[in-house]
């Protein structure tokens, strides 16, 4: 059994098959990629993987339990955390406390306390802050934390996305497109973080169009193309997949790397 | 120099009552200082605007009473407006005069409280005798939801009996309501109902009168003293008004009262200082205020400037004559009027006439 | 039956007030998100206008002609002096500009007007037209046609023409709407001259039936939001729908249940409805996905 | 075409553009590369007039562009694909690309649709559809799209690459290069910088709002410096 | 010790309290100050429920109703001391916010504000409609709160004026305390980021409906401990507490001042509570000078007086 079963889930948006019969699973460790063209299904599938939406069929099972369907932030306490391609940001929050709000599930008490100020409240408080604060630092925002979130540039965004995603301590990790808005020197360092995160034994499902980091850290990758998986494998496999090349790579997808 | 406050509504939903109330007591002040002022002292009017929320004229009583330190008050042109005012003139121990229907103002009395206008339940009484001479033993009533009209209808409901009258359909609208069809045509479907009573304020009464006419419902209408100014004629319409009955004070038909009338002298002169000054018609709503007023004149000529001495002799007022009717006060009746101060009055041909 | 029916005539001659109200609130939605609180003043201002500019002699279709071109007027210069100058702040601060505008326009009014009732006569005589036996004012077709035919022009606007959807566009995401050409300072400054006018044809049409006065702007704004509200905010159907929905439903209680609690029942049929749907009857899903 | 000079810019007391120069001749396709928080965003948010200039010169066509307010802007030859893509999401995508030709109301504007349609049939088939329905990249192609439906002569595009597929990349590229074909100069904004390099003529490289380096795609390229930094080779 | 915005907040509003007394001309002052510390209590529980959560409400007058009506018949009906009126107030508008709360607060924007105004407007009607209990739109008595006669039997000689006024500004400043307490906490925080993004607030654990629910009940209880105050204060109270206008000014006030923050939500109490008292200067133009400082307020200061004022001391921002 793997820490996160995908059976056979689909979803229709009137009459579209925006994702249909895919499955697959991600073990501890492992670092499952998602790709596919623009449009495939992927940021669907991680709406319903995360329950942002209810899926038409199959069966979402983590941890061997079955969560199809279930409210995000049950899911969050059964480990599972994400990052959205469209940025969700707090905007009027500062940076720290966008990255404190990832501690909430270990942070929160009951409001009585919260309201009276009581030292049980603030003891939760300091915690979270500490644990934000390293956080920060580790993906390279920790000289913007006292900065309004609404006020960063997209690139920093997207890292502060990550950051409070790992603030909730994942069992699984789902990233959409962490890379997006980053150059390649960028794109490299938050490489590092996520397969580090990983060898902490965390798993993590992955959609990034960039493919040299994709073929990089991933231990398996998944094709979706008009909602149906037409591939999967090992990056060296699928990125000599005829299919895939058509589908998604191109001919120049070989020396994008360049 | 003497001070009195006021705090009325002129704005707000009882400006239509405010608005009047304000621009006489002004104008009376005016005259008064042109004239030299009482016992040689000018007078100073301190006015506040409550808006119609209580609240508001709370803190203007208190800032009227703390911070001006005036010798009376007027005002409180709503019932909802003088309750809250009462308990600050009562604890300060300065007269107040309400310009307010409910009968509960004055009853039971206050020693600092008192008021000009008739009350509701006065309103009532004056209604259910006319409708008793006519024969009338059930009726349909349609009452505003609002302060006057609510107030009204809960002192009808108490007096009704007494004159052998029957209230077997009895509907509510909200006083901004745009048509008030639906009431009427179960009021008009009830069985064996021979009149109907519409108490309230406002545009609410006209657009009754108006549905009525419209519906066709061919029983006797009764109006409040909450319409008694000449422009419910022209809102309602002519045609619609024709027939209505309503009780009103002298005020209202000032040119077809008889010479032999003692208040005719009183509600001419005012009718006509006010119009000229204004330009509006004259309502009995301002009438209240110019009673108010020229009782507490009479009292501050008795009595000078001292709060004390200004209750005992508003309280002593016998034989003022003015535009509600004629006021004699005593120890246990702050108000000082009876049903006589009540004219009966009918709407034909687009005036009023007196019945009787 | 006749009773029915007359309930009928009621609900839909109060309604079509509502919904005239409420399709008055549309355009300003649509272009700035704002839901405009000082449209009852407009209504006021288009009966109050009509009043005096008609006691002064002017033959009614002038007056009412004056009056909705000045009240558009007014609906420019809100914009211009008050909310284009606050270009940019949220939009709650912008609905509290609207509010401070309505009582600003309700103190003018009470100065340059006065405080009293005033009506003028109805357009087509006082006779009611009788129908199996329950009776409907003509002035109430008059308000019925003026609130169909503002709903169909409105609806021509936003579906059919390109300037309807730059006021979309507009409100949507006003930097885009810049980056595409949209002169987004003209769209709102023809929003507010639209929904001013709108608002101000509503006044002079139900001035007859309702009565006019200063101060009633506030009951016909809160009425026609809750219809708007009711029908979906920013779509035209959703306002006639409201509309007419939040009339029938006062006329049926007054009637059939308790004239008390007539307005109380209204809302508890919106608060069922929202529960439905939470966008209201025609409003649509904000479409932005994560 | 382009010459801008001394540009600065600032949010609130925060100056992020500290005098920024740089030119753009007709027909060149020219890139700015920079790391998270350069400024190059908020350079190309001044060229359109959203973002307000607190210093220098933007000229345009030998005009003064400072002046010009931004929907004017477009009038004079200035489209930009903004980052973030600010697709109307309550529009459908046929009204998203009508606005875009908002300034026309002639016969090309069904012809440019088709054009746009053509080069993302994925747009065609979803033309009726709200665009806030769209996926991310599907989006990306709408505000390229959208960009190219007000007939610019001059194209700001702010990372019009990303989360595009990258067979989809490629053809981006291949469109932009296009577009010097028809005499429209680009302005290009990428972190797909050896992507962008590969097309454009010259480039630039943005530092904290300031410009640290410019020279020829090729000079840029073979540059260590940008090898190490920007490009991770 | 760092002063941090909480304990500053907290003293600015106890040095207000405190201070400015020795400036009072006369006792109305002290009732204008009541009614401003009132009012500030109500629009403390705006802050939390829509400067920190996000979620409009133009309703909680009808809280304020509950808890003035709960002095105004509990002390009467129930034999209850007016003391204990006040929680029991609390205690119903708290039942009827989760009650309600749980379908309304799934509404968004507009609709939640419809919703609300809806509910708002039943309770008011209940007020005016249900004479033989609230005795209708002309209001009703309510009994005398007795603290201050316990206080003179103390040695504590205050006026009616002066007692209402330390006594609403000491709960005031509680609610206050309380209010900045819940910001910096976790659950001050959740809040603040379902406000932000409620989707992303999910996915980290936030349950959103509860969040928002309890939001709303803390907001009624502030509401109706305020109504409560104003009852027993005026010693007689109308269905105008309840109604659709206070609703609207509770709203205004914290925009004005700057939803987002306690000190500056009360100081929009403060203003929007004095203004009708200054503006009496203006005798028939009152009206149109209070629409017109409100717009300029806003038009100049977007972000409410307070937030304003503070950014452009700092220079941070547009
Ligand atoms: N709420 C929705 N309404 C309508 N269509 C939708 C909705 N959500 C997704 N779709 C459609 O489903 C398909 C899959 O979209 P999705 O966002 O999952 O693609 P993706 O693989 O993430 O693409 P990209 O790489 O561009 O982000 C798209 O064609 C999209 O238009
Ligand atoms: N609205 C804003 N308010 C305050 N500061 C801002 C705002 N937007 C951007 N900034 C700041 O301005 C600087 C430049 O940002 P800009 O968005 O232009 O960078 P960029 O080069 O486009 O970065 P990226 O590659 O991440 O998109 C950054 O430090 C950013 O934090
Ligand atoms: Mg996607
Ligand atoms: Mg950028």
């Amino acid at each position: 059994m793997s820490l996160l079963d995908i059976k056979g889930l689909g979803i229709t948006f009137g009459g579209l098959r925006a994702v249909n019969e895919v499955s697959f699973s991600v073990n501890p460790g492992e670092i499952v990629s998602v790709i596919g063209p623009n449009g495939a299904g992927k940021t669907t599938l991680f709406n319903m993987i995360s329950g942002v939406y209810l899926p038409g069929a199959g069966q979402v099972v983590l941890n061997g339990e079955d969560v199809t369907g279930m409210r995000p932030d049950l899911l969050a306490r059964r480990g599972m955390s994400r990052t959205f391609q469209n940025l969700q940001i707090f905007q009027s929050m500062t940076v720290l406390e966008n990255a404190i709000s990832g501690y909430h599930l270990q942070e929160r008490g009951p409001v009585l306390a919260d309201l009276l100020g009581l030292p049980s409240s603030r003891r939760r408080s300091k915690a979270a802050e500490e644990g934000a604060r390293a956080l920060l630092a580790r993906v390279g925002l920790e000289r913007a934390a006292e900065r309004e979130a609404g006020n960063l540039s997209y690139g920093a965004l997207k890292r502060l996305e990550i950051a409070r995603a790992l603030a909730l301590n994942p069992k699984v990790l789902l990233l959409d497109e962490p890379a997006a808005g980053c150059n390649a020197v960028e794109t490299e360092e938050i490489d590092h973080l996520i397969a580090e995160v990983a060898k902490s034994g965390v798993a993590i499902l992955l959609v990034e169009h960039d493919m040299k980091m994709v073929m990089r850290i991933s231990s398996h990758i998944v094709v979706l193309d008009h909602g149906e998986k037409i591939a999967e494998g090992d990056p060296a496999t699928v990125s000599r997949d005829p299919a895939v090349i058509a589908a998604y790579l191109g001919t120049e997808a070989e020396n994008a790397d360049g | 120099e003497i001070k009195i406050g006021a705090t009325l509504s002129a704005t707000g939903p009882a400006s239509f009552l405010g608005d009047p109330e304000a621009k006489t007591l002004e104008m009376l002040v005016e005259e008064v200082n042109a004239a030299g002022g009482i016992n040689g002292e000018m007078l100073e009017l301190v006015m506040y605007d409550d808006g119609g929320d209580p609240n508001k004229a709370r803190t203007f009583a208190t800032r009227l009473v703390e911070d001006d330190e005036v010798a009376a008050i007027i005002g409180g042109t709503t019932t909802g407006t003088t309750m809250s005012i009462i308990p600050v003139a009562e604890d300060a121990e300065i007269p107040f005069i309400s310009l307010a229907g409910a009968v509960d103002i004055i009853d039971p009395v206050k020693a600092w409280v008192f008021k000009t206008p008739h009350t509701d339940r006065m309103a009532c009484q004056k209604i259910f005798e006319d409708m008793q001479k006519r024969g009338v033993t059930k009726i349909g009533m349609i009452s505003g939801t609002d302060g006057f009209g609510a107030s009204m209808q809960a002192q009808c409901k108490g007096v009704v009996g007494d004159y052998g009258i029957e209230i077997v359909a009895d509907e509510t609208y909200d006083p901004k309501d745009a048509d008030m069809t639906p009431q009427l045509t179960n009021i008009k479907n009830t069985a064996g109902i021979q009149a109907v009573l519409n108490p309230g304020f406002g545009q609410g009464p006209s657009i009754v009168t108006r549905n009525y006419k419209q519906l066709a419902v061919g029983l006797p209408l009764y109006q409040s003293h909450g319409v008694a100014s000449k422009g419910f004629i022209d809102l309602a319409g002519v045609e619609a008004a024709e027939g209505v009955r309503l009780p009103a004070a002298a005020l209202l038909v000032a040119d077809i009262l008889p010479d032999s009338d003692p208040q005719k002298a009183v509600v001419t002169a005012y009718r006509d200082g006010f119009e000229k000054k204004t330009g509006t018609p004259v309502s009995t709503f301002g009438g209240h205020a110019y009673d108010a007023f020229m009782i507490l004149k009479g009292a501050l000529e008795k009595a000078g400037g001292e709060p004390a001495a200004i209750r005992d002799a508003i309280e002593g007022t016998t034989g003022y004559v003015g535009t509600g009717g004629i006021v004699n006060m005593t120890a246990e009746d702050h108000l000082g009027l009876d049903l006589t101060a009540f004219k009966m009055l009918e709407i034909k041909n687009g005036d009023w006439t007196i019945v009787e | 039956m006749s009773e029915l029916l007359q309930f009928l005539f009621s609900g839909v001659t109060v309604g079509a007030v509502y919904a005239l109200v409420a399709l008055g609130f549309t355009i300003i939605y649509n272009a700035s998100d704002v839901v405009n609180f000082a449209q009852g003043e407009f209504v006021m201002l288009g009966g109050m206008a009509t009043v005096f500019a008609h006691a002064a002699g002017l033959p009614l279709p002038l007056a009412a002609l004056v009056a909705i071109v000045g009240t558009a007027a007014v609906g420019v210069a809100l914009n211009r002096l008050a909310i284009e100058p606050a270009r940019g702040a949220p939009v709650v601060s912008l609905i509290i500009i609207t509010i401070g505008a309505s009582i600003f326009i309700r103190g003018a009014a009470q100065l340059v007007f006065d405080k009293q009732i005033h009506t003028f006569p109805a357009f087509s005589g006082d006779d009611p037209i009788r129908i199996l036996g329950a009776t409907i004012l003509p002035q109430s077709l008059w308000v019925i046609a003026g609130a169909v035919l503002v709903f169909v022009a409105l609806w021509l606007f936003f579906t059919r023409t390109l300037l309807g959807r730059a006021v979309l566009a507009t409100s949507n995401n006003r930097l885009a709407a810049q980056l595409v050409g949209i002169n987004t300072n003209f769209v709102m400054t023809l929003s507010f001259a639209l929904s001013a006018g709108i608002g101000a044809l509503a006044g002079v049409l139900v001035t007859p039936i309702t009565l006019t006065s200063y101060d009633v702007g506030l009951t016909l704004a809160l009425k026609g939001f809750a219809a708007a509200m009711l029908g979906g905010m920013g779509n035209p159907k959703g306002a006639l729908a409201g509309g007419l929905l939040l009339g029938l439903l006062e006329a049926m209680t007054a009637g059939y249940l308790s004239s008390q609690y007539k307005d109380a029942a209204a809302f508890v049929v919106i608060l069922a409805v929202l529960f439905l749907m939470p966008q209201g009857l025609f409003g649509r899903k904000s479409t932005d996905r994560v | 075409m382009l010459t801008v000079e001394g540009l600065r810019s600032r949010y609130g007391r925060i100056e992020v553009l500290h005098g920024i120069d740089l030119h753009v001749d007709s027909g060149e396709i020219v890139t700015v590369v920079g790391a998270n928080g350069a400024g190059k965003t908020t350079l190309l948010r001044c060229l359109s007039g959203v973002q307000p200039v607190t210093g220098g010169s933007i000229t345009f066509r030998g005009e003064a562009l400072t002046p010009v307010p931004a929907y004017k802007r477009l009038r004079r030859g200035l489209a930009q694909s903004p980052e973030g893509r600010q697709i109307f999401t309550n529009l459908t995508v046929e009204e998203n690309l009508r606005l875009g030709a908002f300034l026309f109301s002639d016969d090309r504007v069904e012809k440019d649709m088709e054009d746009a349609f053509q080069m993302f049939p994925i747009l065609k088939e979803k033309r009726n559809l709200a665009a806030g329905g769209l996926s991310g990249g599907q989006q990306q192609m709408l505000a390229m799209a959208r960009a190219l439906m007000g007939r610019p002569s001059c194209l700001l595009l702010d990372e019009p690459s990303m989360g595009l597929a990258p067979i989809v990349v490629q053809q981006i590229f291949d469109v932009v290069k296009g577009l010097k074909a028809l005499n429209v100069t680009v302005l290009l904004v990428e972190q797909n910088a050896f992507g962008a390099l590969k097309i454009a003529d010259r480039g630039y490289v943005m530092e904290t709002g300031h410009i640290t380096m410019s020279g020829t795609a090729a000079e840029l390229i073979a540059d260590p410096r940008i090898r190490e930094a920007y490009l991770g080779i | 010790m760092k002063l941090t915005p909480k304990t500053a907040t907290l003293l600015v509003l106890a040095a207000l309290v405190a201070i400015t007394p020795f400036f009072f001309p006369s006792g109305y002052y002290y009732r204008v100050g009541a009614l401003i510390f009132v009012n500030g209590l109500a629009v403390t529980g705006i802050v939390i429920l829509t400067g920190y959560a996000g979620q409009v409400s133009l309703g909680h007058a009808g809280f304020a109703g509950i808890g003035g009506y709960a002095c105004a018949l509990a002390p009467v009906h129930l034999g209850l001391h007016p003391a204990l009126a006040v929680v029991l107030g609390a205690v119903m508008s708290a039942a009827l916010a989760w009650l309600v709360g749980r379908p309304i607060l799934r509404l968004k924007g507009y609709y939640l504000g419809v919703a609300s105004l809806g509910m708002g407007i039943l309770i008011s009607m209940v007020l005016n409609n249900e004479r033989w209990l609230t005795r209708g739109p002309d209001g009703i008595d309510v009994p005398d709160l007795g603290l201050r006669g316990v206080l003179k039997d103390w040695g504590l000689n205050l006026s009616n004026g002066e007692f209402w006024y330390f006594f609403s500004g000491i709960v005031m400043i509680l609610g206050a305390w309380a209010a900045l307490n819940l910001h910096q906490s976790p659950t001050g925080r959740a809040l603040r980021a379902l406000h932000g993004s409620e989707i992303a607030a999910r996915t980290v654990g936030v349950d959103v409906s509860r969040l928002k629910l309890q939001a709303f009940v803390i907001s009624a209880v502030y509401a109706s401990v305020s109504g409560s105050l104003l009852a027993l204060q005026n010693k007689f109270i109308t269905p105008d507490v309840a109604g659709f206008m206070h609703s609207i000014e509770m709203v205004t006030m914290a925009v004005l001042g700057g939803a987002g923050s306690v000190l500056g939500a009360i100081f929009g109490a403060g203003i929007l509570t004095l203004l009708p008292q200054v503006l009496t200067v203006f005798a028939e133009y009152e009206q149109m000078v209070l629409g017109l400082v409100m717009m300029l307020v806003m038009i100049f200061l977007r972000e409410g007086l307070l937030p304003s004022i503070l950014r452009k001391l700092r220079g941070t921002g547009e």
